[in-house]
């Protein structure tokens, strides 16, 4: 078991064709993805490697493979088109990889994807990555193993770096997914921690959040009320100068929130383990899979 | 990236809300000259990027042409929370009855733009919201349809009891939703939105933040950034593509990933040091980059020591080392420089530094309390 | 038992000071109708005739007095955001009286009135009336009495027409609904013949259409499959030239679907009753009525 | 309101589509004079509210100037489907690759803007629509999102094969949308879109119709109606704020509502009869719209007899009452008339008819088969 992504996995690439999509397409078809199209407009008939077959759009794409799931490397000023393209086109699950979307794209794209009950992560995030069954994003398969932790986190080397470190002390994931650090994206912390208390095999979550917003304090409201399963909490930016003023604006709607001593007084709420540094994740997590 | 209130202005004017005429100075016989143009009394504002200029005297009366000049004197040149005044928008005095404030901003809650709107504006409106909050409206705008009339309305009237002034109000956030919009903002505000004693609603000062992700798709905007308002470094940083914030610390990072910068940051600290920036290289593999981060690293004094944290996903860690060795061939480093890699080519990567002379580690908080030691004078 | 309004529906009266609006407003009040409340920016604080209080928007309306339907009597340029206005506010039942209102702004009020769950019926429509009850809209109540036959229709006068045969003949009403000959309209036939077999009280119907669309071959197809009660139908407009604008912008008749033969055909088909004159309706449900 | 194609292909030049140069010209000097202006062959084409001017021989290529002369000569003040050609249009003829089919309408099913495109554009779109429906792609716009590039692209790739020329038509198909939306269309469309033997989209002929709704609100759109193109009674009772169509019975009906009003023309003739109009004198109490009606009827030979059929709901039935007697005082009637009234003031109503020497009845069959039997010659 797992969330979001497994071995039933039918991945459509937007953008297949590019630098950074042909790379990562490589490297998903390399760990066992069935990565069973690519869109790349004007490219339709083509053959990605010379076994994927390449459309001009996502939804000839699915209509011909079956596809119900898309990850899109497409520059920021189209990405919001191949999000809208893909929730359309009648896949289940889209990832956004790319980075540098305009926040007010996303204002229109997260009411679209809703209303079409398609699940959207990202944009601006690594993807994610249910050990030796799927990867769809970047995360670096090497790092990761199958086992009992799910992970999310807010950025990507970040979550590497933890996986890494988890992976290296023996201790396996179910997936890792990383949501993306845009102040507007498809899934949050919340979305993923209700997946993991269900998915039966997830035994502990790893979480890394961030500075800003008020996401991680709503997720540990979450934990405390609804999980059973154990949490351990990061937030990154504890030395971060308080962010340059957006403004009246800004400071009237956030106030006093999303400062790092804020969130982890609400995991602490929640009775979550707290990592101090990435490492501490190793053995805050060993003591609670027991 | 910030727009001057001048800009601002020039921009919302655009969309049809009334303010006040005013011009840009850069010298006090031109703050002279428009405010003899204008025949009127004039407020000299400096144009820079900080909140307070008010407080910290950035913002005159003038009832003269001579008084005007003599104000931009002062203002012009002037230093407030670190920056110099370099300009100043000289703009006909208004008649204040009444001051309100209206605002947008992208709301990560609602993940929709949301309107803040209160009649108690001015410079006080962060005491107000704190104090007293029930006296600000919150009215989030659902994109796919804009910002209807009737919750303009309902703005208008949570603003003032008189039908006309609230038409007029909903008629200014209408406009100002539109260049909102249109401008690819984050944040857009109209504080004081003033009522003259004679009824008549102007927008007394307009801030702008543009969504630096927008740029690219907005030139007219982009070519409003003004570099000499900004810290040189970080404007380095920008346009070599990276994401560079200055900070006061001994310990240079250069990281790949901004939660990973952030991590590295909390864990100099954690370890008792003090970082000198922030630093993302970003996701992509390029050599370049690398240099330019020395570059913009070294050019800081303050900086003791040099630390790499790079964990190679999309980055691959010989393109890292690739970089390293060119810039410090071109430039050798005065500092000492604690290199930490894993991920993607870590092999090649090693084997680059090694021949180079460089030593690297795979462990990241054994290269963090390095880099402090050294910062501190250690070895 | 009747459809959509009752005893208990309780109304605000959007442009309750205007011409229409305070006409339609007294009429309403003396058939008996529970006016809670008025709206007319600029006013809020005042009373209409002496006894409705009058708010400047429906939110202060419906917060204050607990309105669950509202009626409008806007010029057409503010229709829109009216309908809108009242769908946001928390009405359940929204009634667009004004006749003019711009299509293209009904393909933005439409999907917004669906995201609130709310029903709108018109624009460009009489408005409904259950006889003894209540009466949201313009239908004369005089020519209407409480009866067992449910009466939903394109057009307005048309009705009138209809029910005051109906009802001279001693052939009363559960609800009369005028649903707007406009070509985009909040409620269609399908949804008040629903509401028609699902209401106890409701022993036939009767339903008159026109020319244009395919609204009313829809309906019949719903009779055919879904309805245990009788109905007969009416079309208007069977000897119009085509292609001409018949005053509806719905009168158009596009291709070669929404003409009078089409839709009659579609009724017999249903087995339908079908009333070749207006008159025709009282023996032809009176038969049905047994 | 229809639009003329020049009027249509200005509008959407407006939006950045591609359309060969063109003028009007209301005489064959004019016409001369374009065709040597654009010193190329050039089109003359009819501008009537009507299809089927091409079969008609309103549409010509010209090879020279004397030849767009000689055309327009020919083509001015020709009479097609009963309209007179009182302008043409003189553009710069195109090399025609291939001939594709771009066109938005309200659709009443979906509720929303539908596109239909086909690469088989040109005179016989109809035929293509009727005999070969997989030949045309039916897209639905989500105007709270507005045609997104995919959808755009959709299309594109619909129409043509070449990535090149499909991101050209999905261009289009934006830039006609956004005139279709900001227009107050019903519909708009671009037929044939061709291709040119050198691979350039060239939007051939144009066609927009306005919803009469928005007028009011358009004014510069409002301002394209050519009444010399219309009926002139139609004129007459528009300008009345009647909605009147003018047919070629002898039964002249003035019906308050819509639906009521072509139930009354069912009525009859279903008794026999023919109507002579569709006329709706709408919801409001005016004696003045009655009065109108009148006059626009009795100008019409073909009337035999005047029937009113008035449920007075709104109309207040003693409003009409005094409309017809005003009316008949002052230009009194030719031909005899039957007046149906029930309703609100009914009464009233009654006594003032018959205090001026009407009689009128309270039901709608009498009063039908009345009308029918006066028109053709009875008592």
């Amino acid at each position: 078991m797992s969330v979001f992504i497994d071995k039933n996995t039918k991945l459509v690439i937007q953008g297949i064709t590019g630098r950074d999509g042909s790379f990562h397409a490589k490297q998903m078809m390399e760990y066992g993805t069935q990565v069973v199209a690519g869109v790349t407009p004007g490219k339709g008939g083509q053959k990605f490697e010379g076994t994927v077959p390449i459309f001009n759009t996502v939804m000839d794409a699915v209509k011909a493979t079956g596809a119900n799931t898309s990850v899109i490397y497409v520059p920021p000023p189209f990405a919001a088109d191949a999000i809208m393209e893909a929730a359309a086109a009648g896949v289940q699950l889209v990832v956004c990889i790319t980075e540098g979307v305009p926040v007010l794209d996303m204002t229109k794209v997260y009411p679209f994807v809703k209303e079409k009950g398609v699940r959207l992560i990202g944009p601006n995030c690594p993807g994610l990555i249910t050990p030796g069954e799927s990867k769809v994003g970047i995360i670096p398969g090497r790092i990761c193993m199958p086992g009992p932790v799910g992970v999310v986190s807010r950025s990507g080397t970040l979550t590497y770096e933890i996986v890494y470190q988890l992976t290296r002390a023996g201790i396996g994931q179910t997936t890792c997914v990383g949501i993306g650090g845009d102040p507007i994206n498809g899934t949050n912390f919340i979305d993923c921690l209700e997946a993991f208390e269900k998915d039966p095999k997830t035994k502990a979550v790893a979480m890394m959040g961030e500075i800003g917003g008020t996401d991680e304090q709503e997720a540990a409201e979450f934990v405390k009320k609804h999980m059973k399963k154990p949490v351990v909490g990061f937030i990154a930016g504890q030395t971060a100068p308080p962010g340059r003023r957006m403004g009246h604006a800004g400071a009237i709607i956030s106030g006093s929130s999303g400062t790092a001593a804020e969130k982890l007084e609400a995991f602490a709420a929640a009775g979550m383990g707290i990592a101090k540094r990435p490492k501490d994740f190793v053995e805050l997590i060993r003591a609670r899979l027991g | 990236m910030n727009l001057h209130e001048y800009q601002a202005k020039d921009i919302l004017r655009g969309y049809g809300v009334n303010i006040p005429p005013g011009k840009v100075a850069t010298t006090p016989a031109e703050a002279e000259a428009i405010a003899k143009e204008y025949g009127t009394a004039v407020m000299v504002k400096a144009q820079v990027h900080v909140g307070g200029r008010g407080k910290a005297g950035g913002v005159k009366f003038c009832k003269t042409p001579a008084d005007a000049k003599e104000k931009a004197t002062a203002i012009l040149g002037m230093d407030i929370k670190g920056l110099t005044v370099e300009k100043v928008l000289v703009t006909v005095a208004a008649d204040i009855g009444s001051e309100a404030y209206v605002g947008i901003i992208v709301d990560r809650a609602t993940k929709k733009p949301v309107f803040m709107v209160s009649a108690a504006g001015g410079i006080d409106i962060e005491q107000v919201a704190a104090e007293t909050p029930e006296k600000i409206l919150y009215v989030p705008v659902d994109p796919r349809y804009g910002l209807p009339t009737y919750d303009a309305m309902r703005m208008g009237f949570f603003l003032f009891g008189d039908v006309k002034l609230a038409r007029g109000a909903a008629k200014i956030m209408q406009q100002l939703y539109a260049a909102f919009m249109a401008s690819g903002c984050s944040l857009a505000e109209i504080n004081p939105l003033v009522v003259t004693p004679t009824g008549e609603l102007i927008a007394v000062d307009g801030k702008m933040v543009i969504d630096d992700n927008e740029l690219d798709r907005l030139p007219a905007i982009a070519a409003l950034r003004d570099v000499s308002s900004e810290e040189p470094s970080e404007v380095d940083a920008r346009n070599a593509n990276l994401t560079f914030i200055k900070l006061d610390g001994d310990v240079g990072c250069v990281v790949n990933g901004a939660g990973l910068a952030m991590a590295t940051m909390d864990l100099v600290k954690y370890y008792g040091g003090e970082p000198a920036n922030f630093l993302d290289i970003g996701g992509s593999s390029n050599p370049e980059k690398v240099v330019n981060a020395l570059r913009i690293i070294t050019a800081d004094p303050n900086v003791k020591a040099i630390l790499f944290n790079i964990f190679g996903g999309i980055t691959r860690t010989d393109d890292v080392a690739n970089g390293i060795v060119t810039a410090t061939k071109a430039n050798p480093l005065k500092v000492p420089i604690v290199i930490r890699l894993t991920g993607t080519n870590e092999e090649i990567a090693m084997r680059i530094l090694t021949e180079n002379g460089f030593s690297a580690s795979s462990d990241m908080d054994e290269a963090v309390q390095k880099a402090v030691a050294l910062a501190k004078g250690g070895k």
